[in-house]
């Protein structure tokens, strides 16, 4: 019904552009409440630290603190961007860039309920899959680009956190896949169906809590943000970064942690699926629930950020190559021994 | 011309630009930034060529592995780049030749032979199946051997390339967490019993 | 062998993780300590040091008589005084500058000052907006001093039993 | 006096049978409080701050006061002497306000540290304190009378020491105080070190007055350039400013004195008319340039003139008080342009033995020595006010009973020591009389006199001197002041006392004002077909550079020297003041910097060379001296200017000098007696002098020292019956010149100036045409 | 449609390029690799053209153990890279040449 109303609009173009005009349009249904919950969730984040720090968080710009982050976005437009001496101007401006695309990108994939989705690919997880690696080129190129020093070790350790983890994550998602028997989210969801003990957090407990952590740990989050640690490495590969450049970097990062709570949301906990699939719950439409889940996981990340000191840099990387892939392995066996060798299989399908 | 057409030729385009530059830029990083575009137009052309899975690893494989791989030996390495270009604007007509010879021959020869419209065969698993289930379903039958094998490579590869590069840092101090806290006050303190001293015979001086 | 299983449990069931989360989580419902600063204040000891001022005597002769001790002790080297003989004779101040970001207020010059001239109020709601603001001039600090006089001298005397 | 040894705090230390305890105290710094006591003056005994413990003695005895003898045990830190210090210090702060942080003694005040140590928390005295009022005694010393308590310290440096007794102790008991007598001003030319003496803020400096204290300043060393001593000196400098000078303490040079010129002379670094600006003068209007303009322009006009062929007609003048580097480079620079004229003597006006000349002015004593001579005799000179410590040295050897002094001076001056004989003539007579003494001498020691020697005399019987002399032989000293050598036949004078040193074997000194020796060490001195000073004066030269020197004040024929700068086609002028009003002569002022913003090396009268510190930055934008003349050497393309430190210009200076050759000697190389003496005057005698704070820009520019009584002013003085034969009186306005251009001045009755002559100061405006050449006649003015 | 040609030639011209990079950066280790690597992505392009042509996934399989093997052999070829310019400082072909023979 929308696309025959944007048909009426669009009749007289060629076919392409049609579709091409038609793709923007689905793209920027989901970008922007994407971005609205972005700026919110990053005034979620300084209202629930507060909150767990016995303060109150911002009040002052609007009523209750609530345009906080119209402020913040129209300081950060009307800074300076300030580029370094000597440093790769179009690599330093791309960098930034090339961060938040692939963390937008990852969206079109994701079913927020039974109908809505923007491309219900079948390698879908796949298709996630290769799209948050690539987000680790906005990291290493921001680092090099800044000539400079803390930048660029920053970057380092950034990168090889990012690629360290997402080993693990991958692993945790091969899980899912065994147990689901497809790449497509959509049907990965509805193999969930059924109520709160069908979802697959509770076979692939372990490779839900791997996932999880190592989902703080892609996007630099505290307790695993040594790639920012202020007393160690002033700001990371960011730190040559101010105004736009800066906040499309601070955008990437919030929508990163959405996308891994969307994410853990599908593969673990039922999607768009009630808890309890009778009346009243059931009436209530799937985005809701989804959206619903997501808080409360995206609110985890929150809770651990308020709760946790800061990880050495030996230690990330210790627990991720040493205690977080070994465990997925061992569970992945564990998937696929129990659902083809023994009676109980069943609770893996 | 349709979207996939022009879609084809345009990333076409971009692979050829990047893979020129991945071979004439004069910064390593450059290169090793333009071969991440190369692999990614790449993807995108075998995306159109209706080979979703292997795209998709092409992208997660090289693009977020290798490449970072790359890019981390190339950022780190402290290389005397002027010594390493040497020669090369001496090469580069008799190269450039070469390549377009060899490029025009090739093509000629592949378009006369191959001038046919890519045909819509059908896999053998029906229309609705994905291309990875297809890929799936052979690798796992008929290729089984040949991906154990392949597995073992990988293997191999990571211990290689781990065993090459591990060294035992001697200027690094570290202490151990565990062995101290199992540390017992035997260890560390010895009590000694032993007579007091008498005292000496000072005042007798004076 | 308990003790090992035991912590084998602590360590597979997170135990340590979920109480660190329930310290956290439980604070998250308590009552918010913040105060609205600018609607609400805290109360402020007599012996708050904030911005610099300059006294006088009640018959309007300023205090201070140039003995530079408060210059001499300042550790941050904020305060520059020239002085000269007056018209009069006695000693006084031609210039008594002090940097307002130099300073540390640490109170020294307070305690120095052999006739309670300059004291540091407990005014720390100041600003500047001109990087050249950042000095203070003995006219500024007089008319400091003139203008927060009841609550300098009222400080004083409630901190006097104690000096 | 006999060895002997003592006990002092269960030590034993040697000591001499006789010496006071604090003198073995002090030798082997053991503390004890005293204020009154100082080792310059003689002990009094009065503040009894330095009681201690003798054993035996019923009583705790004064350090200061105790003769030491054999076997004597005292006990300077037992609970009976720090019970005695610590009574006397309440007995002292009775009457001592306690208004340290307003008294300028603060922070380097003895009272106040001794009253940490020994001092109560709160005082018993109930009573009202004792006030007393202070008096203005003079620009430079400001008096808060209060505060004193009593140590007599001035009393007794005035009595002693500076030979003027200005302070006094009138009163007894409660109402003793301190206080010139007649409510007189201090006069002294070293008064200023009663401010050092005084142990309280009751004597203070009055130009340093409450402008900064005295833990804040900064020392630097400096040299003084005021006089042929170079005595040593801490300028003391606070965010820039010179703020305070005080003695830095040389045995050899100057002790822990310093004359009143050297102390308060700074006050012309920060004074209005510092010229901060080069400014050059165009169209008759004086404009301020930028550096560049300013060397450029100087550049040009001296390039004109050589240009014109008048190359060896550009002169140098040179202040006296500049230093060995800025001298060198001035003469290199006027020999470079292709002079050989360039000199410093601004105040000599005989030069016809210059081919014959020793290396420098020197006194072949040293400085120390001048206290213990058995004879002195002053040829033209008033020591007291031309070398102030010197004449401080001579008058301890005087009041010790040990030098015999004898003068022949045009004046009678007011000198601190008595004289045994005391010969004033015009400036006339003083050659024939010096001749006389020759002659004298030459009788009494059986050497033939040349023949010249006995034309000259005019027969004076100076047998007792002359004995006198000879009996000193090696002890006895022959001093050349500032009159013997601005004397119109000084070369004369110079080779009849150099006859007499060598006759009686006596040393010889001459002392020249400022850096004098410096200047010859640096050849700042006219060539073999250069002009000296005189000459370039009478000569007309086309061009003149002046280094520091204002030669219309600086000379004492002004008159001349203004008409010579006058018909000069360009003059460039270094200097640090501003170009005063009636300066109409000057075409380039380059502001130069004072002795406090430029280090530079001083030559004393002994040859030796001491260097001073560069004190404070340079005032607004003057330069020092020797890098404005390197500059402009690169301006007009000269070859050797590319010095880039001062120490590249000392070693240039001082490479071609071997440091046998600075060996102080002042006696002309061969005895020239035969030059004609110059005609004398008829009528009225003019006596031109320079006083002594007018003598070089300097002390010019400092106001304290402006307004001090050793700056009457231009005042003509002549003698009481003088007046009388001119039906003059004291007060008059008169006409004073040579009948075509007049000086209208006030005159003063001076009993010390001999009959017919008048006495003219120069270094001032006023005075100039009074010492036009030509006849002198005065008339009282309409 | 895209002919099967275009999309051959598409791979000769990738061919090309990377001979001619290993032509003229042959003193350049890391970029020889990098080369290589562009080599065997024409060589894939080929593969995957064909096996879209033919229908038949084997083309595609052989892409994937292409690729597995490439990404064996340059993480092997970089640790080596790593070793060697430990040893030697340098990275240039021309200064390897210690084995003689």
């Amino acid at each position: 019904m929308i696309y025959d109303t944007f048909l009426l609009f669009t009749g007289w173009l060629p076919e392409s552009v049609q579709t091409i005009s038609w793709i923007v349009v689905k793209i920027l249904a989901i970008i922007a409440p994407l971005m609205i919950c972005v700026a919110y969730f990053t005034f979620a984040e300084r209202k629930v630290i507060g909150y767990f720090q016995t303060r109150v968080g911002p009040n002052r710009v609007g009523p209750k603190g609530w345009l906080q982050p119209i402020a913040d976005a129209v300081k950060l437009m009307f800074k300076e961007l300030v580029i370094p001496a000597r440093s790769n101007r179009y690599l330093f401006l791309f960098a930034p860039v090339l961060s938040l695309a692939p963390a937008l990108a990852a969206w079109a994939v994701i079913p927020f309920s039974d109908t809505l989705v923007l491309a219900n690919i079948d390698a879908g997880l796949l298709y996630i899959l290769a799209l948050t690696s690539m987000g680790v080129y906005g990291v290493i190129l921001a680092g090099w680009a800044s000539n400079s020093k803390y930048a660029f070790l920053g970057s380092m350790r950034s990168a090889a956190q990012i690629v360290a983890y997402e080993i693990a994550m991958g692993f945790a998602l091969v899980g899912v896949l065994m147990v689901a028997g497809s790449l497509n989210l959509h049907q990965i969801v509805t193999r969930q169906s059924g109520g709160f003990w069908e979802w697959y957090w509770l076979p692939l407990l372990p490779l839900m809590l791997v996932y999880f952590i190592s989902g703080v740990a892609e996007t630099n989050r505290s307790p695993f943000d040594v790639a920012e640690g202020e007393s160690e490495i002033v700001a990371g590969f960011h730190v040559e970064y101010s105004g736009m450049g800066f906040a499309v970097f601070f955008l990437a990062e919030y929508a990163n942690i959405i996308l891994i709570g969307a994410l853990m949301v599908l593969m673990f906990f039922g999607g768009w699926l009630p808890p309890v699939e009778i009346a009243p719950l059931t009436l209530l439409p799937g985005l809701f629930w989804f959206g619903m889940k997501t808080f409360i996981v995206c609110f985890l990340f929150l809770w651990l950020r308020a709760t946790f000191p800061r990880y050495r840099y030996d230690q990330i990387m210790r627990l991720g190559w040493k205690v977080l892939i070994p465990v997925t392995l061992v569970w992945i066996v564990v998937i696929g021994l129990g659902k083809f060798y023994t009676p109980i299989g069943f609770i893996f399908s | 011309m349709t979207f996939l057409q022009f879609a084809f030729y345009l990333f076409s385009t971009i692979l050829v630009f990047a893979a020129t530059m991945v071979v004439t830029a004069r910064n390593p990083v450059k290169s090793a930034l333009y071969l991440v575009l190369s692999f990614f137009s790449a993807a995108c052309i075998w995306m159109i060529l209706h080979a979703e899975f292997l795209a998709i690893v092409l992208v997660l494989v090289y693009v977020g592995a290798v490449m970072v791989l790359f890019l981390f030996v190339v950022m780190m390495l402290d290389i005397d780049l002027a010594r390493l270009r040497a020669g090369f604007t001496r090469y580069l007509p008799v190269g450039g030749l070469v390549a377009v010879l060899m490029a025009m021959e090739i093509a000629l020869a592949l378009h006369i032979g191959f001038n046919t419209e890519l045909s819509q065969a059908v896999s053998a698993l029906g229309p609705d199946t994905s291309n990875t289930q297809i890929i799936a379903s052979v690798l796992y039958t008929d290729y089984v051997y040949a991906l154990e094998i392949a597995a073992l490579i990988l293997l191999t590869a990571i211990i290689a390339a781990i065993i090459l590069t591990m060294r035992k840092r001697t200027d690094h101090k570290y202490t151990d967490p565990g062995h101290q806290v199992t540390v017992k006050r035997e260890d560390r303190l010895k009590i000694i019993r032993m007579d007091s001293e008498k005292p000496q015979t000072a005042d007798s001086s004076k | 062998m308990t003790s090992k299983l035991q912590q084998l449990y602590k360590t597979f069931s997170l135990q340590e993780l979920r109480k660190g989360m329930g310290v956290t989580g439980r604070q998250f419902f308590n009552k918010k300590t913040t105060i609205m600063y600018p609607e609400e204040k805290t109360p402020k000891s007599p012996r708050f040091r904030g911005l610099h001022a300059l006294r006088r005597y009640p018959n309007g002769e300023e205090r201070c008589i140039a003995c530079k001790l408060c210059e001499a002790v300042c550790p941050a080297l904020a305060i520059t005084i020239d002085s000269e003989e007056r018209e009069d004779g006695t000693r006084r101040t031609t210039r008594y500058d002090i940097d307002l970001f130099k300073c540390i207020y640490c109170g020294f010059c307070e305690e120095a000052c052999p006739v309670d001239s300059i004291v540091l109020t407990d005014i720390h709601e100041f600003h500047m907006e001109e990087n050249e603001e950042r000095l203070i001039d003995k006219k500024r600090l007089l008319e400091l001093g003139d203008k927060y006089e009841a609550d300098i001298a009222a400080a004083r005397k409630q901190d006097a039993p104690y000096r | 006096m006999s060895s002997v040894e003592i006990e002092i705090d269960g030590r034993t230390y040697p000591a001499e049978a006789g010496e006071m305890l604090i003198e073995v105290t002090d030798r082997n710094s053991i503390y004890i409080p005293r204020f009154c006591y100082h080792e310059k003056l003689s002990v009094a005994a009065n503040c009894r701050m330095c009681l201690i413990e003798v054993e035996r003695a019923p009583k705790p005895l004064p350090a200061c006061a105790t003769p030491v003898t054999a076997g004597m045990k005292v006990h300077t830190r037992s609970e009976i002497a720090i019970e005695a210090q610590k009574g006397t210090m309440e007995f002292l702060l009775i009457n001592h306000p306690l208004d340290c942080p307003v008294c300028d003694q603060g922070g380097e005040c003895p009272l106040q540290d001794q009253a940490l140590g020994y001092g109560k928390d709160n005082s018993r005295f109930m009573e009202r304190k004792r006030s007393v009022p202070s008096d203005d005694i003079g620009p430079l010393i400001s008096t808060e009378m209060t505060r004193c308590i009593h140590c007599t310290r001035c009393v007794r440096y005035g009595e002693e020491v500076a030979g003027v007794m200005e302070m006094g102790a009138p009163g007894r008991g409660e109402h003793v105080r301190i206080s010139t007598f007649l409510d007189n001003t201090i006069d002294s030319e070293v008064s200023g070190n009663m401010i050092d003496l005084c142990p309280v803020g009751a004597l203070t400096s009055k130009p340093f007055r409450f402008a900064a204290r005295s833990w804040e300043l900064t020392d630097h060393q400096s040299i003084s350039p005021h006089d042929c001593l170079g005595s040593n000196m801490l300028i003391q400098t606070l965010r820039n400013r010179v703020e305070r000078v005080v003695p830095k303490e040389n045995p050899d040079i100057n002790e822990c004195w310093l004359a009143d010129r050297d102390r308060f002379s700074y006050q012309a670094i920060h004074s209005e008319n510092r010229l901060t600006r080069p400014m050059i003068r165009q169209d008759g209007t004086w404009q301020e340039v930028d550096w560049e303009t300013a060397l450029t322009h100087a550049a040009a006009g001296l390039k004109s003139i050589i240009d014109q062929g008048k190359a060896d007609r550009i002169g140098g003048l040179a202040q006296a008080t500049s230093s060995l580097e800025e001298f060198h480079l001035f003469q290199k620079l006027i020999r470079a342009l292709g002079s050989e004229s360039v000199d410093y003597r601004l105040q000599q006006n005989d030069f016809r033995d210059d081919d014959i000349a020793p290396l420098f002015p020197a006194s072949e004593l040293p400085i120390r020595d001048f206290g213990t001579r058995s004879s002195v005799l002053l040829i033209g000179s008033n020591i007291r006010k031309e070398q102030p410590l010197l004449s401080l040295r001579i008058r301890q050897g005087w009041r010790e009973g040990r030098t015999a002094v004898s003068v022949i001076n045009p004046i009678d001056f007011d000198l601190n020591f008595e004289c045994m004989v005391s010969q004033v003539v015009p400036g006339s007579a003083m050659l024939s009389r010096t001749a006389a003494l020759a002659n004298a001498i030459a009788s009494l020691t059986g050497n033939a006199a040349p023949a010249e020697v006995q034309a000259l005399s005019d027969g004076y019987d100076a047998a007792l001197v002359a004995q006198q002399l000879v009996d000193a032989g090696p002890e006895g000293l022959i001093v050349l002041g500032a009159f013997a050598q601005q004397h119109p036949d000084a070369s004369l004078l110079k080779a009849l006392s150099s006859w007499i040193a060598k006759t009686t074997g006596n040393r010889l000194a001459i002392l020249a004002p400022g850096n004098g020796a410096g200047g010859a060490l640096a050849n700042c001195l006219p060539g073999k077909n250069g002009l000296n000073k005189q000459a370039m004066l009478d000569s007309g030269m086309s061009s003149f550079v002046l280094l520091g020197s204002q030669p219309e004040l600086d000379c004492l024929d002004a008159y001349t020297a203004v008409k010579a700068l006058e018909n000069a086609d360009f003059v460039v002028q270094l200097t640090a003041f501003k170009p005063e009003a009636h300066n109409r002569h000057v075409d380039v002022a380059l502001p130069i910097c004072s002795f406090a913003e430029t280090a530079g090396s001083h030559v004393n009268c002994e040859g030796k060379i001491q260097t001073a510190q560069v004190a404070i930055k340079p005032v607004g934008e003057s330069k020092p001296a020797w890098k404005i003349l390197r500059v402009l050497g690169n301006f007009l393309n000269l070859e050797g200017f590319d010095q880039v430190t001062l120490n590249d210009v000392t070693q240039e200076a001082l490479a071609a000098m071997d440091s046998a050759d600075r060996m102080p000697n002042c006696r002309p190389s061969e005895f020239r007696l035969d030059s004609p003496v110059s005609s004398t005057q008829v009528g009225l005698e003019p006596i031109t002098y320079m006083p002594m704070y007018r003598g070089d820009p300097l002390v010019r520019n400092a106001s304290a020292l402006q307004s001090a009584a050793d700056n009457p002013g231009p005042l003509a003085s002549l003698h009481p019956e003088t007046l009388k034969d001119h039906s003059l009186k004291d007060g008059d306005w008169v006409e004073i010149g040579n009948g075509s251009v007049s000086a209208h001045l006030q005159i003063i009755e001076e009993p010390r100036v001999p009959r017919h002559c008048v006495l003219i100061p120069g270094g001032y405006v006023e005075t100039m045409n009074a010492r036009a050449p030509g006849t002198l006649c005065i008339v009282k003015a309409g | 449609m895209i002919p099967l040609s275009h999309a051959l030639i598409l791979g000769a011209v990738l061919f090309s390029i990377s001979v001619v990079g290993i032509f003229l950066n042959r003193k350049n280790l890391v970029i020889l690799l990098m080369s290589i690597e562009l080599l065997l992505l024409a060589v894939n392009i080929n593969f995957i053209a064909f096996s879209h042509h033919l229908g038949d996934v084997a083309g595609q399989v052989f892409v994937f153990f292409i690729l597995t093997v490439a990404a064996a052999e340059s993480a092997i070829g970089l640790a080596i890279l790593i070793v060697l310019f430990r040893a030697r400082r340098t990275i240039n072909v021309d200064d390897i040449d210690m084995l003689k023979g």
